[in-house]
Order: structure tokens, then C-alpha cells, then sequence
């Protein structure tokens, strides 16, 4: 038993840290930690920071562009960039569809389209749920059939995250409607541009644009855009759902939130009192952070089994499940810290003398109410646990 | 003992159900609710004739109820329809006036709007802390400190406004003219007012006004928590409602049981918030209003964000979406536990009764 | 809407209290208090006081010896009998069997059983669980087969409370093993002196002893101990286990464990502060009297619902569910107030000086345990949640 | 980072766990465990030749353990087996004598049998409410007062006593013969004593010995929090079976999706257990140990009781009963919370970081 990183680890630690601290924009860290929404050149200055260093493709294999790090290294840059407040990697093009292009595309597919990954000319989004899919992913409707040397596709896909700042979308679609349900999908990449296509924005609970709903026309893609084999695309699915695990506890942002939580509480007064000075609202922090300090080495727990093994086991989802239960646990503390003035929305209160909390504490009833989302998507908790139950405890 | 509601309540309660549900659909609502003023004058007229005001002030003072039942048939009713204009600030601002013995029929009209200002940024949910200062000045007072998350304060008329005079909480009246008023939507829908007080001109109504406060308070405990009462009600039968037509694996996802004894665990919870309610209401004019108004509140705070965390859970993605009005539910039950009182302060209330 | 009794029910009440307080021995409300075993002497004695006063059979109609009462004097007079600390009525004969033999008995049979448990002639115990039949009653496997004039009755009955004190059980058989499930079933009553019959104390969790298994070989009974028709004991065993419900919330019993951990938390000490000065300790005592108090209207609500319709309906679940995790929850303070020194085992530090709490307190960890039952028996917690999910929400 | 027990650990872990399978099975267990003097002297015997006390010194001290991870390597196993033999006792003194430079080969070779009285009636969790005092007397000094749940003290041939001297904690050694030593066996299993001195001949250990308390507090917390991951790890794997065998309805009732997330649960905070253990452990040497042990026990705490009781009730009546073995794990675990601290204390000590 040793818990502590090898000299090498710690050197790496340091050099990410010190390279962080010299490149990361100022000022978009600071719209980070204040929780606003991140302009889209914010965003891709920021993925040309770390392409240029060679720290973006972080779990891409070396030949391909990747930096060739151990799990632990990209668990300890994770918790760096968390630390700095650098902004989360757009994981779309990078993390989901990349690694699928490595094991099942062609080396044509690979040679065009990984470069223009890593050096932004194409922003990808994720073509997977439908308004009637949510979870049962397998009851997917979009149609694709097959017109020559073209695949005309129609339909609709939803949930399409940041797909407003998109130039290409990855999709399942049906290919052969007879076969039985997790059969006769297809993995399919297609370019925005495409006729037929319309993207309209959802708007979420608390008022923000993240997500979106793609309507598929008559969407004509060439042949060639299939990836891997016709019909196979549920293996596809599976594997960009369940291959990159780390970093789903979201420790490092629940390290960020709880160091919010008791700078605010620290600050807030509640009848001339400090608010950590309330019993009932430090034994909340103090319970919050019990919790994430348990988690922290749970997910270094199972972080090392996947290095020793190769392979994530069924138990990361105990990542999945308790690392958003703590941090939405702590997105309510931060809210409910400013008791009745985080009721604003945000935005109204410009004005400085009308500010109550720290600044970027007027966004916390949306954060909280725009974590809800966390226990639902990438499969929602219940069906984490539905995993486990099998998995691990083969119920 | 009578659970029932009194036939007068019962056509309250219904008529006013009817009324919100035809003129203030969930389209409307969203449409008033989160741009200023947060407020539809027609249906805010059409309420009061329907006698939404009137119901909260007793007889003798010009309405027809002002017990703690008229203001749960009142909020209950809100809080179905989700509804988000300012009768919390009436209710409070009558409870006031009537102990005063002042003339409120402009109010129990809807012709003039009051808000209540209690609340100050250090001082969110007890007088004990508070800054803002009155000061003898020619006839009347001034008043100078900024009270916050004054609720309907955006389109008030009037505020009673809580101030220190001479060491002791006092209650005065400020015209919205001669103070400076910033008002604001709300997270949840509906709005709210900074008052920004700088020798501003006020009428001392009362000068020894912990009692009426406390009374204002704890009736406007009684609003909220029958207010939540109803939006969690809607909140679980939409809840279950959608368990039962969403299907995921080719089953309603209602079959699964996992869902279900959630489902009634929220019930469970649900049917105890109405009962403390029930209680807070029925001891509102009694000696000890204050302690059960505390249990109301702290059970309501947790419940409701149970009700409106597991609503969502429960509906996967979809009740994320503004579309979709129970995200707009979800947000009135978790962001009423701030109002007057949170969960913990509350409890801590009950606390103090202990150690005596 | 009016919370408050009727000035006939306040009279009944101030009636009931002072009776109990000239009538209920102080050497058995002590005891009760204290919360070791009554003995069962202590349980005759009691039977037989209320007896005289015809407060016993508070279920029955009037005719077979019942008070008639509503159902809110019922509540008033279990309110009361906790207040006052008098000792649960055995419900086997008086509660159970009684109100069956009413509704399905013969007329023999009601003249010859209603008057001898009345009277304390017969202490009656329950033969419905099985071992491998516990929430699922329907499975049950005991055998009953008639042979000329009289039932032969083969195999084993559990969970059997107060057995050792009782000359008489209840039982239900299988007399169609051909029958589905719920049918072939049959309510058969059974003298325990018969020969064939075997019960063995079941010794609890934390020691003690209140329950019994009892095994049948070859057990003769007369043909007229079937009640009701043959096969058709299913419908009794509903009628049993649902007719009787008031009381389900055991909100006498919090309100006394109430009491008595707000009396611990003010005498116990935890570094030179009264336990009750501590906050999170007060704040798990606050909570649980807030939930208690919404469940005292609960149960009031459910009551007038129950008087109003004639009969409860399945939302009285909730007050089974809600009910025992009140009461768990205060005997789990109760326990945890005395800290370490609710360890030993009750009785071995008898002498005076080595006493900790209050008198009685030696107990908590025992009754803690104890009843962890309550959410077991009588239909688990979760029987109940389906029960509701079906019935109230219609999933 | 390297999960994976040292080979010589392991070899412990897996030698003391076969011994305890095959000579201290449930059977046997509960024999000992509920009477006094809740100890089996030839077990214990071969316990200490198997090195399980032999590991809580380090090398320079007489052992061949003494780390964090030592102290837990043996504490699983005696939580997996629910062994009610005085290792706590051991452990905590071990601690204390390594600080003191004492000699501890009687403790190791199982020989002596050592308790450590910290707790009073009026201060069980913390020495600042200390009553018991200690007085100089001739060339040793003369201890008064009395301790309570003295863990193994039952049988202990010598007991180490916190006490006051002069205002301050100190350390003491007393002999069983000198002292009144009433023992018990616990509701949990495993035995305790109450320890009543008066005026009592007592051999000074250490004169402001705050410090070194702590430290086998700090130990003591390893050990239990250790002991029931132990026990959760077999109560969770027992229910887990149970669920697999006992049908209902005509299926097993693992088959309810109910019960297949509450077992997840459970394993989820099992998993969150071992977890903080093994933090506890790795820091019980570093300047943050107290921090960590309080931490760790606060959560053992709010998990070992949930494990306890949703393996009762998931099973039924059947774990109501001594006959199964389940019982004793859950008592084991829900009074274990009562040792050096429980929850509530623990997390106090936390929000006490963070008010500084």
C-alpha cells in the first residue's frame, strides 16, 4: 500500500502545474471559476494551447498523436486542469470520436479526419440519443438507407451538446429495420453543411443553451462515411461508452465546488454570524467533504486496478454513481449558502453594489440546477446501478 | 375533528383552481413569470374579484377569512397553477394591517400592491441581525440600509418595510416612489426587489414590531408551504403520469420497481408536508404559530427538493428542458426553502426549543 | 378543516386517562417503562382489568361485547394507554381471531371462543408464517388433511410471538395442494395441548425471547375447528391482515420514545455539556420530532378518512412505512445518546452505581435492535411500497 | 501508488484469516463472545504466535508492523470473523508503549493482556471533560475516579489510565489486582469492564500525554474502522447470497430491482469505506492523522449502520434471529459507532477545521 505518486508522477505534476499556470488564459479561467457559459473562441484558443504542447489527445495512442501517458498521468493532468480552472476539453471529437476512427475506421478515414481533430478545423458532436431513446439507446429510429454510393439518412437525434458550435456529427442510425434491435445499426459521420439538416437549440432548466435537437431530411452523406462495418454499429457504440472511464467521479470538479462552498460560507453572514459558524450548514461541508475525500481514493483505487488489469471493471460505475451525488450534493451547499439572494437570475444584478456573494456566486442556483443533468446522461444512475447489480454482484 | 374544507374554502379553492387553469396556463405563466414586471394586471384584477385577496384578511377587517386555512386554500391553488404573481407580499402586508387595525380595503381589491420588507443580505431570514435605521425626521422617519429579496417588490405600491429603531425592530410604510426600487425576475419565476433606502421618507406604523412581524412571518410560512403543497402535488402526478406512458426496454418504466417505490416515497413525503401544513394552519392565530410554522417549513424544505430532485431523475433528460413544465416546478420547490427560513434555520428554531 | 376533538371526545378522554390512572398498576406501567420482558402475569392482569371495565375488545361490535366505539375514541384510548404507559394488548385473540370468528364463525363457534378469550380463558397465538413463507403468505405449505371427523395437520409454523404463553393457536393449511396458489387454503383452529405439537423458542437478536416456532406431526383436530369454508381461507387471512389498521402509525410509541430520548439527551453528558446542548445531536432529535409531528396528523387524517368512507383505504400504507422509521429512528438516538455506555448486555451491571442513564436506559441497544422488526413484520416495508405503487398510484 | 499489500502483509492477512475460518467459526464465536470472560485464552494464544500482535510494533520496538496498514491487515480479519478477543486493547497500548520506548515484549508474545482506559461516563469520546485525577503518593502516585467501557478490561492484566494530573492528561499504569475491575460482555459480543478507582496505586507513564492519547485513539480508529470493513465485507456478501437463494413469489428476490440497487448501495458505501480506511492508515503516521482517523470514523459510522440495517432488512425476519449469522454482524456494526467516537463526534471534529 502506498498512496503517494512515484518521483516521476510528482515531476509530472509539477510540469503540468507550471505549464498550466504560464499558458491557461487568465481570462478564461476566470469565466470558468465564475460559471458562466465559455465563448466558442475561448473554447478553441484553448484546445490550440494544449495541441501545440501535445497534451490534447490525451488518450489517443502515441503514433496517432497522443502523448502516450499512463492512466495516472491523465488522471494527475486531469486534476490539474481542475486546479487551474482550465476549461473542460470539448470530448466529443477528441475522446469519443477519435478513439472509434483508431479501432475501427479505415486508415482513410484515420489519415483525414484525426488531424483536422487535433488542429480544429472540424468540431464534432454526438449524433446518439433520440426523444424516444433516452437510456434503452438501442430503440434508435433514425433511418439510413442505402442509395447507391450514398447513405440518405432521416430522423432526429437529441441532446446534441455545444452541436451549435459543430461542423460535423457522428451518428447511429438503423440500416436494416428488420434485424433484431441492437443489431442493423450503423455508425455514420456527417458533415453539417449537409441539405436536409436542421439544428434547433433546446433550452435548459435554467435558461442556458448547451444542447440541441438535430432533424434529419432526406440528409444525403457519401458511401464512405460509414464507419466500420454496416450493421455493426452497436459494437461501436458500445465501446466509445464504456472505453474511457477515468475522470468520471469528476473529483477535481468536486474539489473546485467544495473550496467555492466554504470560501462562500466564510464570507456569507447569517444574523452577524459567519455562516460556517451555523453548526447545522458546517456539518453539511464537513459531511460533503468526508464524502469526496473517500471518493478521491476510490478513484485512485480504481484507477490503479485499471492499470494493473488493462481494463476499467464494472465497479467505476461507483465513480459514476456517488462522484455526482457529491457533486451535486455540493452544487446545493453553493446555493444554498447565499439563501434567498441566490434567487436572482443571473444577469439583472449587474450592477457591482447589487452583487451579495463572491463574484460568479450570482450563477450558483443555475449551476445547480444545470448539474441535475450529471446523474441522467452517460447513462443515468439507475442504470449504473442496473450494471453493478449484474456486473458485480451477478443478481 | 373535520378534515373537510369548509363549503366556502371548497368554492374558494375551487373556483380559484378553475380559473388558473383556463387564464394562467403553464405558456402563460412562463411568459409572465421571468421578465419583469413578473406580474399580468388583468388576471391580477380577475383574482381579486374571484376573491384571492379578500380571503386574507378576516371579516372585521374587510375581507371574508385571514385564517391560516383561507391562505392555504389561496396558495395551495397558486402552487398547482405554479402561478407567479405577488399574493405573498398581500398576504403578509394583510396579516400586518389587520393586527395594526388599518384600513386595507385597497389592498383586498388588488387596487394597491404591497410588498413586505423584511429580509437584508447579512440578515436573510431573522430580524436579529438586521442593519437598515430609521431616524426621527420632521413628522415622520427616514429610513436609510438595503432590504433584500423583497418578494412582489418589483410592482409594489407600498412596502412595510422592518427597521431598527432605538435598538428594536419597528415596522414602517414607504411609499415605492420615494425609495429606489431594483427589481428582478427570479430563477423560479416571479419577481423580487432590492429596496435601496438613503434617508428614504417612511411612516412608523409600529414601534415595538417583532410580535407583528413574526406573525406576518409565519403567516407567509403558512403561503409558501401550502404554495408547495400544490406545485408538488402536480409535480408527482406528472411524475407518475409519465412513468406510466414512457417506455424504455418495451416496458412502461413505471414497471420497474425501482421507479415505483420512489414514486412513493415521494407520495409518502408529500402527504406529510400537507399534515404539517395542515397543522402550521390550523395554529397560526394560536400561541405557539412560530414552533409549528418552523416544523412547516423544514419539512417542506426537505421535501420539496426531494420531490423536485427525484421529478426530474425520474423523467430522465426531458424534465431538463424549459419545454417541459415540470423543470419550471422543479425550480419553485427547491428555490422556495430560501424564502422566509430555510430548511436549517428553521430547524434550528426547533432546536432552541429543546435546550430550554 | 378542525383539528381539535369534538367536547364529547375530550370527555372521553379525560375519562380514559383517569381511569388509567386509578386502575393501570404502577409495578406494570414501571416495567413498561423501563422496556424490559412483562411477564405474564403482568399481561393477564391488565387483560383482566380492562375486562371488568369493557374497554377490552375495542374492535368488536357491541353485541359480541365490543364498547362502541368510533374509530377516533379507539385512537384516543391507544393515545392514552401510551401516555400513560400501559402495556400492548396481546392482539392474537382480541384483535385477530375475534373479529374473524365475527365475520366467518359459526354461532357455536362464537358463543363457545368470543367469551373464553374475553375472559382470559385462552390466550390465542398465530399460525401464519412458515419458513419458507414470509411476505409471499400465500406459499405456505402446511398440510391439513381431513380424515373422517377430524383435520390431520403435518408441518411448521414461525415467527410465532407469545406462543410459550398461549394454550391455543390459529393456523392456516393447505387442504387443496392441487389448488392455485391462493386457493386450497383453509383457517383452521388448533388446541396447542394436542398431542403432535412441538414449540421451540426462536431467540432474538438481541437475546431475547418473544417468538416461537411451532412444529406439527400428525396433529388430530375436530372437523369443527375450520372456520369459515373449506379452501377458502384466503379470504379470512385478507380480512385479518387488513381489517384492523388503526394504530399501524404507532404514534402512542414515538411520542413515548420522544419523551424519552428529550429526557436522556438533557441528563446525559459529553464533556462537561449536556448531550442536548450539542447541535447535531439536538438536530436529530428536532427532525424526528418534526416528522412525528406531520405523522400525528397523518394518522389523524387517515382516521377521518377511515371514519368518513367506512373502511381505510391503501394509503394508510404510509402510515406503516413512515410509522417505523420514526420510531426506529428514535430508538436509534435513544441508543446513541448513551454512547458507549449503551454496550453491555442488560443485567450484568445491576448494581445501582454501575447504572448510566435514566432507569430503564440499560435497554436502548437492546430494544434498538429489537425493533428493527417493525419494518419486517406485519407485511415488510417494501410489501407495503407495492402495495401503495399498485393501489394509490396505479403503476 | 500501489494498492497491493506487501507480501509479508499479505501472508498475515491470509494465515490469520484461515486460522480464524477454521478455529473460531461463528459457532465457536458466540460461544465466547457473549459471556464473560468473552475470551479464549488458547486462541488467543495462537493468534499471538500467528504474529497478530506481533504486527501492531515496529521492528525497533519488538514487532515487525506498527504502520497504519499493519494495524488494519489485522483488523479485517478479526472483522471478517466478528473476533471478540482483546486485540483493540492491545493495539491502542502497543501504541503508547512504542511512543514511550517501553518494553512490549509481554504484550507481543500475547503473554500480558493490556486494556487502555481513556473513557469517563460524562466524557466518553474526549479526555477534555476528564474527571478521573490523579494525586502523588509516596514514590508512585494514586488514581480516583472512574472509567468506563475499558475495552477487553474484562481481562486485562494491566491497564494503562488516562487521568488528570495537575490539569493535564497524563498516562498511568495500573495493575488488574489494584484497581475494581467490573467486566461485562456487550450486546455486540466481546467483553469490557468498568474500571472504579479509589485512590488507586498507579505508576506514572507519561506526564502530558495529550500527544500520545491521541496517537492511540488515532490507532484504535485504524483498527475498528479496519474491523468493520471486515464485517460489512461479509454481511454484504451474505445478504448478496441470500438474495440470490431465498425466493418469494416465485423468484429469487435478488430478481427485485429494489433490492438489486440497495445492495449496489451498500457496496457503493462499503466501497467509500475501504476507501477512507486505507487513507486513515496511510496517514496514522503523518501530522494529519487525527484529522483522517476522524474522517475516516465519521464515515464508517453512517455506512456500517446502513450496512447493518439494510442486511436486516433486506433479509427478513431471519437475521432477527441469533441463530443467524447476520445478526451479530449487524450489531457488531451498528455498535461499533460507539467506540472512540462516534459519527456525530467525529464530524464535529471536521466542522472544527473548518470554522479555523
Amino acid at each position: 500500500m502506498d498512496l503517494s505518486f512515484t518521483k516521476e508522477e510528482t515531476e509530472f505534476r509539477d510540469e503540468v502545474r507550471s505549464y498550466l499556470a504560464e499558458n491557461l488564459p487568465r481570462e478564461t479561467s476566470d469565466a470558468v471559476r465564475r460559471g458562466g457559459e465559455l465563448t466558442k473562441e475561448m473554447m478553441e484558443e484553448w484546445h490550440a494551447i494544449l495541441h501545440r504542447k501535445g497534451w490534447l489527445a490525451t488518450i489517443w495512442p502515441k503514433e496517432f498523436g497522443g502523448p502516450g501517458w499512463t492512466p495516472v498521468q491523465k488522471h494527475i493532468f486531469e486534476e490539474e486542469c481542475c486546479r487551474a480552472y482550465a476549461p473542460r476539453i470539448v470530448p466529443f471529437g477528441l475522446n469519443m470520436l477519435g478513439p472509434v476512427l483508431i479501432k475501427f475506421g479505415t486508415k482513410e478515414q484515420q489519415d483525414y479526419y484525426l488531424p483536422r481533430i487535433l488542429d480544429g478545423t472540424d468540431w464534432w458532436c454526438q449524433g446518439y440519443s433520440e426523444p424516444g431513446a433516452g437510456s434503452d439507446l438501442a430503440s434508435l429510429k433514425t433511418r439510413a438507407v442505402r442509395d447507391g454510393d450514398e447513405w440518405v439518412i432521416n430522423g432526429q437525434k437529441t441532446w446534441t451538446t455545444l452541436g451549435q458550435h459543430a461542423n460535423k456529427i457522428f451518428c447511429l442510425c438503423r440500416t436494416d429495420p428488420d434485424a433484431k434491435k441492437q443489431e442493423g445499426i450503423s455508425f455514420i459521420l456527417v458533415d453539417l453543411d449537409t441539405p436536409g439538416i436542421e439544428m434547433r437549440p433546446i433550452k435548459l432548466i435554467e435558461g442556458g443553451h448547451e444542447v440541441n435537437e438535430v432533424f434529419f431530411t432526406d440528409v444525403r452523406v457519401p458511401a464512405e462515411n460509414l464507419v466500420g462495418e454496416e450493421n455493426k454499429g452497436w459494437t461501436i457504440a458500445k465501446y466509445l461508452l464504456t472505453h474511457e472511464r477515468t475522470g468520471i467521479a469528476g473529483v477535481g470538479f468536486s474539489m473546485q465546488s467544495l473550496e467555492e462552498v466554504k470560501a462562500l460560507a466564510r464570507k456569507v453572514k447569517r444574523g452577524g454570524k459567519r455562516l460556517i459558524e451555523d453548526p447545522l450548514f458546517a456539518a453539511r461541508i464537513a459531511q460533503a467533504e468526508i464524502d469526496l475525500e473517500a471518493m478521491k481514493i476510490t478513484n485512485l483505487r480504481m484507477l490503479f486496478k485499471a492499470q494493473e488489469m488493462g481494463a476499467p471493471g464494472p465497479e467505476t460505475s461507483i465513480l459514476k454513481i456517488k462522484g455526482t451525488v457529491i457533486h451535486q450534493e455540493l452544487k446545493d451547499l453553493a446555493r444554498r449558502a447565499l439563501g434567498p439572494v441566490a434567487a436572482p437570475f443571473p444577469g439583472y444584478l449587474a450592477d457591482g453594489n447589487m452583487m451579495f456573494g463572491p463574484d460568479g456566486s450570482e450563477h450558483n442556483a443555475a449551476r445547480y440546477f444545470n448539474n441535475r443533468k450529471t446523474s441522467i446522461f452517460g447513462g443515468s444512475n439507475e442504470i449504473q446501478r442496473n450494471i453493478l447489480s449484474k456486473a458485480a454482484l451477478e443478481l | 375533528m373535520d378534515f373537510n374544507l369548509t363549503e366556502d374554502r371548497q368554492m374558494l379553492s375551487d373556483s380559484l383552481n378553475r380559473f388558473l387553469a383556463d387564464k394562467y396556463p403553464v405558456e402563460h405563466r412562463n411568459k409572465v413569470a421571468y421578465d419583469l414586471p413578473c406580474h399580468d394586471p388583468d388576471k391580477w384584477a380577475d383574482m381579486a374579484e374571484l376573491g384571492a385577496l379578500f380571503a386574507l384578511a378576516p371579516e372585521d377587517a374587510g375581507g371574508f377569512g385571514g385564517s391560516g386555512f383561507d391562505i392555504s386554500v389561496v396558495f395551495e391553488a397558486l402552487g398547482r397553477a405554479l402561478c407567479p404573481e405577488p399574493v405573498l407580499g398581500a398576504t403578509m402586508a394583510a396579516r400586518i394591517l389587520t393586527k395594526l387595525g388599518a384600513d386595507q380595503d385597497a389592498l383586498l381589491s388588488g387596487a394597491t400592491k404591497y410588498a413586505v420588507a423584511l429580509a437584508e443580505v447579512d440578515a436573510p431570514y431573522d430580524p436579529a441581525g438586521m442593519d437598515c435605521e430609521a431616524k426621527p425626521e420632521g413628522e415622520g422617519h427616514a429610513l436609510s440600509g438595503r432590504k433584500t429579496s423583497v418578494y412582489g417588490g418589483q410592482v409594489a405600491d407600498i412596502f412595510l418595510v422592518a427597521a431598527m429603531l432605538n435598538g428594536t425592530p419597528a415596522l414602517f410604510e414607504v411609499q415605492a416612489g420615494d425609495a429606489q426600487v431594483v427589481g428582478y425576475p427570479m430563477m423560479d419565476g416571479g419577481g423580487a426587489a432590492e429596496l435601496l433606502l438613503d434617508a428614504t421618507k417612511a411612516r412608523l406604523l409600529s414601534e415595538d414590531a417583532a410580535a407583528i412581524i413574526q406573525d406576518a412571518v409565519n403567516a407567509g410560512i403558512v403561503a409558501l408551504c401550502a404554495e408547495a403543497v400544490g406545485a408538488m402535488d402536480v409535480t408527482h402526478a406528472t411524475t407518475v403520469d409519465y412513468l406510466k406512458q414512457r417506455k424504455q426496454f418495451g416496458v412502461p418504466i413505471g414497471k420497474f420497481q425501482v421507479l415505483q417505490h420512489r414514486a412513493v416515497d415521494m407520495l409518502t413525503e408529500i402527504e406529510q408536508s400537507r399534515s404539517i401544513t395542515i397543522k402550521a394552519a390550523a395554529e397560526l392565530d394560536g400561541p405557539d404559530a412560530a414552533r409549528f410554522a418552523s416544523m412547516a417549513k423544514n419539512m417542506i424544505g426537505r421535501a420539496a427538493r426531494l420531490v423536485a430532485e427525484e421529478a426530474i431523475q425520474m423523467h430522465g433528460g426531458i424534465a431538463m428542458t424549459w419545454e417541459y413544465p415540470v423543470s419550471h416546478y422543479a425550480k419553485r420547490l427547491v428555490m422556495l426553502d430560501a424564502q422566509l427560513g430555510d430548511t436549517d434555520y428553521h430547524l434550528s428554531r426547533i432546536m432552541d426549543d429543546l435546550a430550554a
